[in-house]
Parts: C-alpha cells; structure tokens; sequence
C-alpha cells in the first residue's frame, strides 16, 4: 500500500491482511459471496453461528427494516456443525480467507461440543463465541447478559480448544465491563463487540409483531454510536484485550471511529447485504486516512481518543 | 451474480406501473425467467437494503441486446424514489439471482398464471417457452384495469388468454383462480407456472395438487441480502424424500419452487384445503415439470 | 372528533386531551414553542428536568447528528428549582396546557427537595422521576440502572407529593422489568420508558469525542425499536400500570406502535426539534386511524398486539 | 417566530456560494439583521434535523417584497442537498430566530467584518446602519477569491473596504485580523460588527477590547432546535453585574453578542491574549453599542 502503510492485522495470533472482518451472519462463510467480494481483501469471515444439533429457525417474517437499521430474528438456522462441517469444510480448508467460527449453544455442555469438533477442522482460524443467545439452563436467559454464566461458557470453550476464542457481548446489559472482565478472566483473547440490540416493531394494521419471533436484534447504523461507547467503556477498563468493534460501520470514518475508541479491528455486518463491496472499501480507505496523516498501521489508531473532561461517564443520559 | 453500475436507458409508464430498462450486458446474458435483481437505494437514506424485482425482460440479441427491464408500482419509499429515476441515470444493481423457472422437456401445454406485478416475469418466460416449441395461455389477473400488468403482450404471446380483475373493470371479475379450472380443461394444460401475491400461489398450487398438475410457482419473502447469507428469506419445503421439510432460502433456492412441495399452511397458516401438508415423514410425491426435479434443490 | 371518536386520556388521574405528551427535555415548559404550538392540541408537557440548585451543565458540542437519531450531552442544565419556579410558575399556574415537571437529583434527598417545592406550585399536573443520572452516593451509578436505588427514589418521592408520579427509567439494563417492578412497589403511578440510550461518537479528524460530556443519550427513530421492546416487556409484566411509550416516534403509526405494545399515551422528544407541528399531527393520525377501525378511544389500542409465539423471548440477538 | 411553507423564488450561484430567495412574507417582514432561519430537511434522510442559516436579505418593500435570501456553501448532506433545489420547490423555514444586531444610538462610525458566509447578514446590516445614518466600512476575508463573499456588494454599500484572502487570490493576502488594526484606524471605528468563524470572531474581540471598540459578534454552535429548548447551542456569557458566568443559549439569547462578554477561553479553549476572562467575580466592564446593552439577555 502507499507512504509505506501495511493494514496487516494481528489480532490474537490471527495473521489478517486487514482489519476489517465479515460480521457472523451476515457472510455466510464466504462462499457464496466470493463471486461478489475479492476475499483477498477481506481480513476474515466469521460464519454464520453453528450449533451442535440442526436449527430450523424461527418462522418468518424474519427481518424488517427500521430507521437506518432492521430488525432481525433468524433464530440461529444453522445446519449442525457436521452439516456445517460438510458444506464449509473444504472452503475453509482451502484458505482463501482465514476464518473464524462462530458457535452457539443452549448451555455450556453444546458450547464445547461445537468448539471441539471445530478446532479438529483444517484452516479455522479462531473461534467466536456467540454468547448473547438464551441458556436453557438459567429460564433462558441470555449467557451474555450475566456475567457469570459468559465466564463459564469462555472458560469451557478455551480449555476445549487450541484456536483463539473471541467472545461476543451484548450491549443489553447494565454494566458491559463486568461481563467482559469475567470473559477474559474465564480466558477469552479478544472481544467482539456488539451483537445486535434487542428490539421490536409492530405491524399497526395486523396489530401483529413484525418478526415470527416477535422481538428481534437492531443492526445497522442505528446502533453504532451504541456500540463505539461499548468499546469505548471496555477499552478503558481492560486496555491490553484485543477488542474486534462490531455495530454499524458502513464506512472507512465510522470503522476509524471504532478503532479509536479501542478496537484493534471491525466487523460489518448488514452494510454487506446492500453493500457487498463494502469491507473491501473501508479497508482501502483506512490506508488513505493512514497515508493522509502519515501513519503505517491501523494499530496506532488503537484507543487514541482524546478525553480530557473523563469520568464524565455514566453520563447524563436524561439530557 | 454481477454487481453493476447500469445506465437507465429508458423509463415507461403502463397503467399503475412503472418500467426502467437498464444497460447490464453480463446480468442480461445471464438472466433466466423468474430470476431477480437487487437494486441499490441511494445513500443518506433511513432505508438501507436494496430492493429486490423480477427480471421483466432480458435481451441477449436485436436492437436491445444486453439490456434488462423491471416492472414495479409505487409501493413504499424504496419504489417511490425508482419512479423518479430518469434515462441516464445510474442504478447500482446485483443479478442475476434465484432458481429461474424450469422448462419442460417433453412437449408441455403450459398455462402462466399472473397476479398484479406477478406478470412481469411470464412474458420473458413464455418467449423461452414458445422458443421451445411449447404451447403457451395465461391468465392474468389484477385488482382492477390499471394494475393488470401488459394485456396486450398476453394475447400476443399465447394461444388462450383469459384477463381477470377483482372488479370487473377489464375482462372476467373475479380472481385468476376462478378463471383457472376452465382454462385448464379448455387448454388441455399440461403444467401451471404462477408469480403473483403468495396467497394467489398457494390456491393455484392446491388446486393443480388435487389436479394432479405440475406447478411451478415464484414465491415473495423479505429479503435482507437476496444472495443467500442473511437467512432471512425462506420458506418451509417439504423434503424430497418425504423425510421432513426446512426452511429454504427463496433468493437461491427459490424463488421459484414447485408447488406442491411448499408447505403453504406453515408458511402463510390458516388451514390449508383442500389438501394438509403434514411436516413430518409425507412422502411428497412431486409433480415433476419433466426435468424440473433435477435442478438445485428446492 | 369525527365518529364519535374522541382522544380524551386519563392517566393515573391526569386530564389530557390527547395521549401525546412533549418529553422532557424538548420542549421547554411549553413556553418558547406556544409560538408555534397549538398547546390546546398538545396532551401535556413534561418540563426539562428541575434539581434542587442551578446547574450549569456540560461544555458544547452538545450534541451529534448519528443515523435516524442525534447525541445530546445537556449536563441537566436548568436554573434549579428556585429560577424553575420563578421562570415558569406563572406559565403553569395559567394551566394552558397540563404541565408534568420532571424532577432529577444526584440522591434521593435531592428528589425529595425538589418534589417538595414543585408540589406546591400551583398547576403542576404530576411530576415524573427522571431517575436516569448519577447517583453520587453509589460511584455515580444511575438510579434507574440499579432496580433498588430506583425504588428508593420513587418511594421518597410519592411520600413527598400528592401528585401522581412517573418512574422515568433507562433501557441501559440487563433486566428493565425489574427496575419496573421495583418502582412500582415503591409506588410509582406509571412508568415513563425510554430515556435515551447511552452513546458515544468520535470525530476522526481531530480524535475527540463529539460531545464535551465525551459520551451522551442517543434519541430519535433510531432506538425506536429498542423503545418498543421495553414497553412491550413492561406492559406484559405488569399490565395495570400506565405506561408512557418514548423513544423516536415521528408519526401516528410510531405512535400507535407503542400503544398496541402496552403504553397508554406516548411522548414526542426529538422529533419536536424538527417538526415542532407533530405532537398536534400524531394525535390528529391516531383520531383517524380510530375512525378507519371503527373505535372510539386510544384505550382500545393498548396492549392489543398479537403475539402467539410467545414467550419467544429473550429473543436471539445473534441472529 | 413563524413557520412557514415557503416557494422558492429563485436560486443563484456566486462563487463557491448558493443563494436560495424565498416568499416567506411574514418572516420578511420580522427578520432582522443578525437573525437566522431554521430549514427542514427531507424526510426518510438518515439525518433529522433542520439546518440554520443567516438571514442574507429581507425585503418589506418593492419589488422583492417579502421575500427572503439565504447564502450557503455545501459542506455536508444538508447543504448538498440544498444545492439541487430549484425555482418552485418549496422548503420549511422557521423563523426569524435569535438576537439581532443591535444599532448604535450615538451617531457612530460602524466597521463589519466578515468571514466566509459570515459576511452574509452583513450587507443587510449595512443597509438598516446606513438607513440610520451611520457610517458603514467593511473588511471582508475567506480562504481564497471563490470564497470572498459579494465584494462588490461591500464596496457598494461602504465607505471603505478591505477585502482579504489567505491566498492572496483576491485583495491583501491575510485574515481579517491582519486588516483590523488598519481600517479602525482609517475609518475612526467607533463601533465593530463580526460575523465568521468562530476562532475569527475571538480574534476579533480580543482585539477590539484591547482598543476599548464596542463590539457586537454573531456565534455559531451547533443547534437542535433554533428556538430556544433542547440547551444544544449555549456559549459561555460573563453576567453583566460580574458576579460569574452563563451557559447561554446561541439561538435565543444570541446568536449576537457583546464581543466583551462571550468567556472565549472557556468556549474554544487555549489561552486567550491578550486579555483573560476569569469566570468568578470578574467585572465585566461591557463596552456598550448605545442601547446594545438594554437588549434581552446577552
Ligand atoms: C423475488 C422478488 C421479486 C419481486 N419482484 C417485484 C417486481 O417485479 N415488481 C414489484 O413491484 N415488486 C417486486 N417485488 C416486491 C418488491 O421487492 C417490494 O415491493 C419492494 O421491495 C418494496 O420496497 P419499498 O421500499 O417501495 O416499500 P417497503 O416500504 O419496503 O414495503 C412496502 C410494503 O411492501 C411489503 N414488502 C416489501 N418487500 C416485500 C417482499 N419482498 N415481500 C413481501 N412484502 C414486501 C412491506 O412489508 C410493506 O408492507 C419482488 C420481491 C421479491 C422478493
Ligand atoms: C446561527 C447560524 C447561522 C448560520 N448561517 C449560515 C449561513 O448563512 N450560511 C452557511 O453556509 N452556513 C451557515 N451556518 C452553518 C450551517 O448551519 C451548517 O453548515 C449546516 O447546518 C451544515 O449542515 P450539513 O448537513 O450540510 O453539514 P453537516 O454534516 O451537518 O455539518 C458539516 C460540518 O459542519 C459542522 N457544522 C454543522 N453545523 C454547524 C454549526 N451550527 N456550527 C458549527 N459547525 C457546524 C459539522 O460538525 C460538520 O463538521 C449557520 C449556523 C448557525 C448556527
Ligand atoms: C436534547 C435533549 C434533552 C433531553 N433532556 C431530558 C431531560 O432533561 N430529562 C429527561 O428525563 N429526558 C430528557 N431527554 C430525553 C427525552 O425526554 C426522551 O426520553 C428521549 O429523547 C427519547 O425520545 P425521542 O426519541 O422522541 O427523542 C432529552 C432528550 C434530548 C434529545
Ligand atoms: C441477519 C443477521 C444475522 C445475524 N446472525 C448472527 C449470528 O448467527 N451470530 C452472531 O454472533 N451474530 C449474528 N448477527 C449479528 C452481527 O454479527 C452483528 O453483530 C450485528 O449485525 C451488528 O453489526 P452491523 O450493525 O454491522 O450489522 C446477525 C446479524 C444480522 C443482521
Ligand atoms: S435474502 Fe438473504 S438469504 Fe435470502
Ligand atoms: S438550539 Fe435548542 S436551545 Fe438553542
């Protein structure tokens, strides 16, 4: 790249060409976008989240678009990890862009199941924890949403496996810093934030919800200053974590802005639905921001906000 | 699958709807009837996600070689900006995408049933259709004369054509499903292909079930990606083999599935007469459009 | 109104011509705006919210345009509750409009204080608890973010007054039903939700945050969804209580979206910085929309949303 | 303060600038110089809020009567989007808001110095100054020429006129700031009138109370509501009695105010030269523009 600039990523031992990765979900795994994207350019794909057993999913209407954002409630349909294993292994083997597997699971027991299959696979990368889904065994409570319960889903997870393990938060919590602490004290390496924020719309002439599955997870732009204050909060509070930003980035300023706040990479996520071109083009515009102020690596961006008036923060949120 | 910047080449008004013919040489060449593309909105926008519509025609020869024309009416902030695109201007889109419509191989009477802008694909489709020697009627059918989608074209194209609106201010009043069961005996038809408003499908598949007639049907769900990543799209299938049914994605699997293997009642619900598609271990004996159940699955 | 229908709301006691309040914060006390607001067609106004002394309130930018929504990092500016009497007394007492004071605090004494001297200021309607700040008795935890601390505010707060009291509470938690739940023990007669969404946005040309106050509350159509949601969640919790939805509405159909989850009147806030008309024009879209199905009164739109799959619940978020 | 449905009368380029004239009788008829305008933007755009702009002209009488000019340069999806308005379209205006200039009692010689858009309200000052007797010199600065805002105009309207650009494309090269000292001499300014960017507006009363010259500045803040409720746009103010300092709102107690009592240091930071404004118990020894001081708070 120009003026000596590398967008080179490493982040937790994963070599990335850049760092901007494919948010799970919202990528497949690579494949089927491979005829759109140059993956090359792409720093990783983290797949869909795969599940010990089939899911069938939630019945549809499953998505709905939102003020820039939609509203989604999928329901994890995944294939299994074999069938997953099946349909992705030989892409993934063949190492046309790393990639880290996201797992998912009703309880502690089905995390580790996944993350031992996986780690067998040739090529994967790493592993993400998708964390933020219900635990049978605490009346389906969201693992990400106590603390505890996410420490024994990461520790569990790491000691299973040789590969990185990420963990996926959720902002839907009253203090994102103590989940995130207990993840890395459980052995996390990195932290992927944010997943999608719960919400729901309702259809005013059926007076029916909007999603099958009645609520559902808020993406897009709508959420990305929610997500830059999560990274914002746990940079602060756990500085050496790697921190991959996830939650609206559409464009090169608003990864920046991730990257500033503490994050060491992004994912993007719905942009690449409309915008398929997108990573690849935030990327690029990451080496010109670079070359522009004569910097060489994504990584002196890492946590350079400038605050002075700090702890202003909780802030007033009532005006 | 191609992404393109493509030029407007000219914009048309018909009756409530609105055409755009684009210049997209790759995605015309390839595109097949009942295939889609996702068009871009512009940026700034509340809106985000393209919008998807069928591929009305696809001209690989003659004067409009490698162009490409849609068909929509104002429905919502995505089709109400496209009413303002104007020739020259540039449409970011994405095709072609989707299972087209199979054709037959065996000589086939084929009827194409068509609700509101569900007509658009079955003109291309009947053109392929006539190249292959077959025998093409339609039927197509709207809410009332403004929303009946090229009649003209219809009768151009196939030996029987029946019109249809819900009000009676062109042709029969009444629904394309009542003008169905006589067609079919005066057609002798053989196979029924329908794009329309899925509870239009669901009727037009439940009957050629109970007439032992093969359906092909493209079906509409809320896509969010329209290239098979978001899982947002699908519909319930029943498996080939009878084992059980998924939930398929419409935007690679589909849109264009066969109807009987649909499980209308899961999908859309009420009761589904005059035959139940019970989910688990029905043998789904499908009506195969002769090669038809070799494509991809679905 | 047309069809016998009419917009007349009770809440916990409160006359209002219409369901549609102005959110503290954006409105003034109704003063400034009667300029360009019919008051008359306005339900109520909740004031910006009053503490015992004058605060100054944080250094500018204040505020940050973000996608479908804005930043703001106010500090609760406002004359203290003495100037508030002084300023708008007149104005409240002359009963134009129904006219709810919001009350704010860095304790529960503060509260107290000032509910004490609102309540005796002639004209005043109810006050509503903005309990989304600080609390510099616990580390400047906000109240509404602790399920206790909550309670205890409002239970103060209702000894104090004989005005009809809202619990004004934050979607920043893990659990928002049992803050509800807490504070309406405590007494509370009805729930405000939401607050604004804690945010945080970055310049990347200069590295700061975007606000003086470094993060802030993100508000506008944005977090619709996320409104929605804990309206829904709240109302099927505890289906007596009055709710009043916030949280980007911009139409008659955002406003009725919330009714049919479980509110029975809304409050406009942004949305009345760029259309200071909408107030009058969502009530008028709510009257017709009743007289397009045949009813009579908002009332009959609460809580009607059709749910079959429930509890469906916390929902997957990831996907 | 109205809000009206205004047709836009015409658009003009100038340089680097578009001018928007719309019929808004009733604001027309309000507006004073100083004063600002709210503008709404489109709905389903991703931003929200309405944009504030200056009041360039107001015409009451002849041929332009009640009608109203605004002068932008495109900076952002707000004013880009204004850009592609047109003759006949119509835009939401708010409006007049703020504080205006306030005009000199005692006969006095008036120096306006503007800054890029900032010499917009200026030339509508210089008239209501001129109308009133005064003497009315201009400095009028930008970053090049396509950016010097209506120079013809200035000299039109003033006795004498320095116009600056910091490349020298156009007049001296330099800031405003540069050709101050000079003019007020030249001119014997008795009275200085600022409007521009921020840092400028500083530079300028920093200067002015160090020669002991009234002066009136018109700030910019960011603003969510122009009409005085959501405490976005405050500027910290020096009490007039001295006894410590004020968040003042910039939409309604300004956006005009005494250069003297405006606490810069506290509002753009650094350190302010020469003179500093501690914020407690510091009199603030306000050099009054005649009545100035019996204006609204400010
Ligand atoms: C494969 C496919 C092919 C299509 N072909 C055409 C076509 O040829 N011509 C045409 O006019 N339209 C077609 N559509 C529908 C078209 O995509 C939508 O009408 C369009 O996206 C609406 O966008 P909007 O912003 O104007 O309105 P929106 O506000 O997005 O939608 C308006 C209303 O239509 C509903 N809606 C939107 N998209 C869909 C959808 N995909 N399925 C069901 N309901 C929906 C919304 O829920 C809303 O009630 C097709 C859809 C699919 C999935
Ligand atoms: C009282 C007042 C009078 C004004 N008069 C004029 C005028 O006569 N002509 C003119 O061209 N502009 C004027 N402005 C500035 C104008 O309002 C902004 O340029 C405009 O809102 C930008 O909108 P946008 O969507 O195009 O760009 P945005 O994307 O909103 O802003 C573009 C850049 O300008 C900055 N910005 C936006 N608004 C302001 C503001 N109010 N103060 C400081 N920085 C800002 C943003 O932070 C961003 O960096 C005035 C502003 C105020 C407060
Ligand atoms: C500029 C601004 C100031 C606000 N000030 C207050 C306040 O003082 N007290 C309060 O309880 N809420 C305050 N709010 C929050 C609003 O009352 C409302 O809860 C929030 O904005 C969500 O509604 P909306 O999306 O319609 O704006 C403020 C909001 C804004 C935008
Ligand atoms: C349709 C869809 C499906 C998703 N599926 C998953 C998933 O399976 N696992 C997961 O951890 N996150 C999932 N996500 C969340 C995204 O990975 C991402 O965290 C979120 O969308 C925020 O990023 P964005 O605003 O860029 O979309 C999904 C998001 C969308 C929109
Ligand atoms: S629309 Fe995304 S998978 Fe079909
Ligand atoms: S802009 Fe809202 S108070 Fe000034």
């Amino acid at each position: 790249m120009a003026g000596g600039v590398s967008l080179k990523t490493n982040l937790s031992g994963i070599e990335l060409a850049t760092p901007v990765l494919a948010a799970s979900g919202t990528f497949g795994s690579g494949q089927e976008m491979s005829r759109l994207v140059d993956l090359r350019k792409v720093g990783a794909v983290v797949t869909k989240s795969v599940t010990p057993q089939p899911v069938r999913g939630l019945p549809t209407p499953r998505m709905v678009e939102t003020p820039s954002g939609m509203l989604n409630a999928i329901g994890l349909q995944n294939p299994g990890v074999e069938g997953f294993i099946e349909k992705e292994g030989p892409f993934i083997a063949g190492g046309g862009v790393p990639v880290i597997v996201s797992i998912a699971g009703k309880s502690v027991q089905e995390f580790a199941e996944v993350a031992v299959r996986v780690s067998k696979l040739p090529g994967v990368a790493g592993i993400e924890a998708n964390i933020s889904c219900p635990n049978v065994e605490r009346r389906n409570q969201v693992f990400a949403c106590d603390a505890q319960a996410a420490g024994e889903v990461i520790g569990t997870v790491t000691r299973m496996t040789h590969l990185p393990v990420f963990a996926k938060l959720t902002a839907d919590v009253t203090d994102i810093v103590e989940v995130a602490q207990s993840c890395v004290r459980a052995g996390a390496h990195g932290l992927s934030l944010i997943n999608t924020v719960l919400g729901m719309a309702i259809d005013v002439e059926t007076f029916r919800p909007r999603l099958g599955g009645t609520t559902g997870g808020l993406s897009g732009p709508a959420i990305r200053a929610v997500a830059v204050r999560c990274v914002f909060q746990v940079a602060r509070a756990l500085p050496e974590v790697p921190i991959i930003g996830i939650g609206g980035i559409t464009d090169a300023d608003s990864a920046i802005e991730f990257l500033l706040a503490g994050a060491s990479a992004v994912q993007v996520g719905t942009a690449n639905f409309y915008a398929p071109h997108s990573m690849v083009e935030i990327a690029e515009g990451i080496g010109a921001f670079l070359v522009r102020r004569g910097m060489s690596s994504p990584m002196e961006l890492r946590g350079r906000v400038v605050t002075p008036g700090l702890p202003a923060e909780p802030a007033y949120r009532g005006g | 699958m191609f992404r393109q910047k493509c030029e407007v080449l000219s914009v048309k008004r018909l009756g409530a709807y609105h055409s755009i013919t684009l210049v997209a040489p790759e995605i015309a060449d390839d595109a097949r009837p009942g295939q889609f593309v996702e068009v871009a909105v512009p940026p700034e926008r509340e809106f985000l996600l393209r919008r998807p519509f069928s591929i009305h025609q696809a001209s690989r020869k003659g004067g409009w070689a490698g162009t490409l024309e849609i068909a929509f009416v104002p429905v919502g902030p995505g089709t109400r900006w496209l009413t303002d695109i104007e020739a020259h201007d540039f449409l970011d889109v994405v095709g072609p995408l989707g299972r087209p419509f199979p054709y037959p191989t065996q000589p086939n009477s084929c009827l194409l049933v068509g609700g509101g802008y569900g007509a658009a694909p079955l003109y291309f489709l009947a053109q392929e259709l006539r190249s292959r020697g077959k025998r093409v009627d339609m039927i197509i059918g709207a809410r009332d004369q403004e929303r009946v989608f090229k009649a003209v074209e219809a009768k151009r194209l196939s030996v029987q054509v029946t019109i249809t609106t819900e009000d009676g201010s062109l042709g029969e009043r009444g629904k394309v499903t009542d003008a169905l069961p006589g067609m079919v005996t005066r057609c002798d038809t053989e196979v029924v292909y329908a794009c329309g408003p899925n509870p239009m499908l669901r009727a037009v598949a439940e009957y050629c079930a109970e007439q032992r007639l093969p359906t092909q049907v493209a079906v509409e769900e809320l896509m969010a990606c329209g290239v098979g990543v978001c899982w947002t799209c699908v519909v319930p299938v029943i498996r080939r083999d009878g084992s059980g049914w998924d939930y398929l994605r419409s935007c690679i699997d589909g849109p264009v599935f066969s109807g009987s293997r649909v499980w209308w009642e899961k999908w859309l619900g009420g009761r589904s007469a005059p035959i139940q598609t019970p989910p688990q271990g029905f043998q789904a004996e499908e009506l195969t459009v002769g090669r038809a159940a070799s494509w991809p699955a679905g």
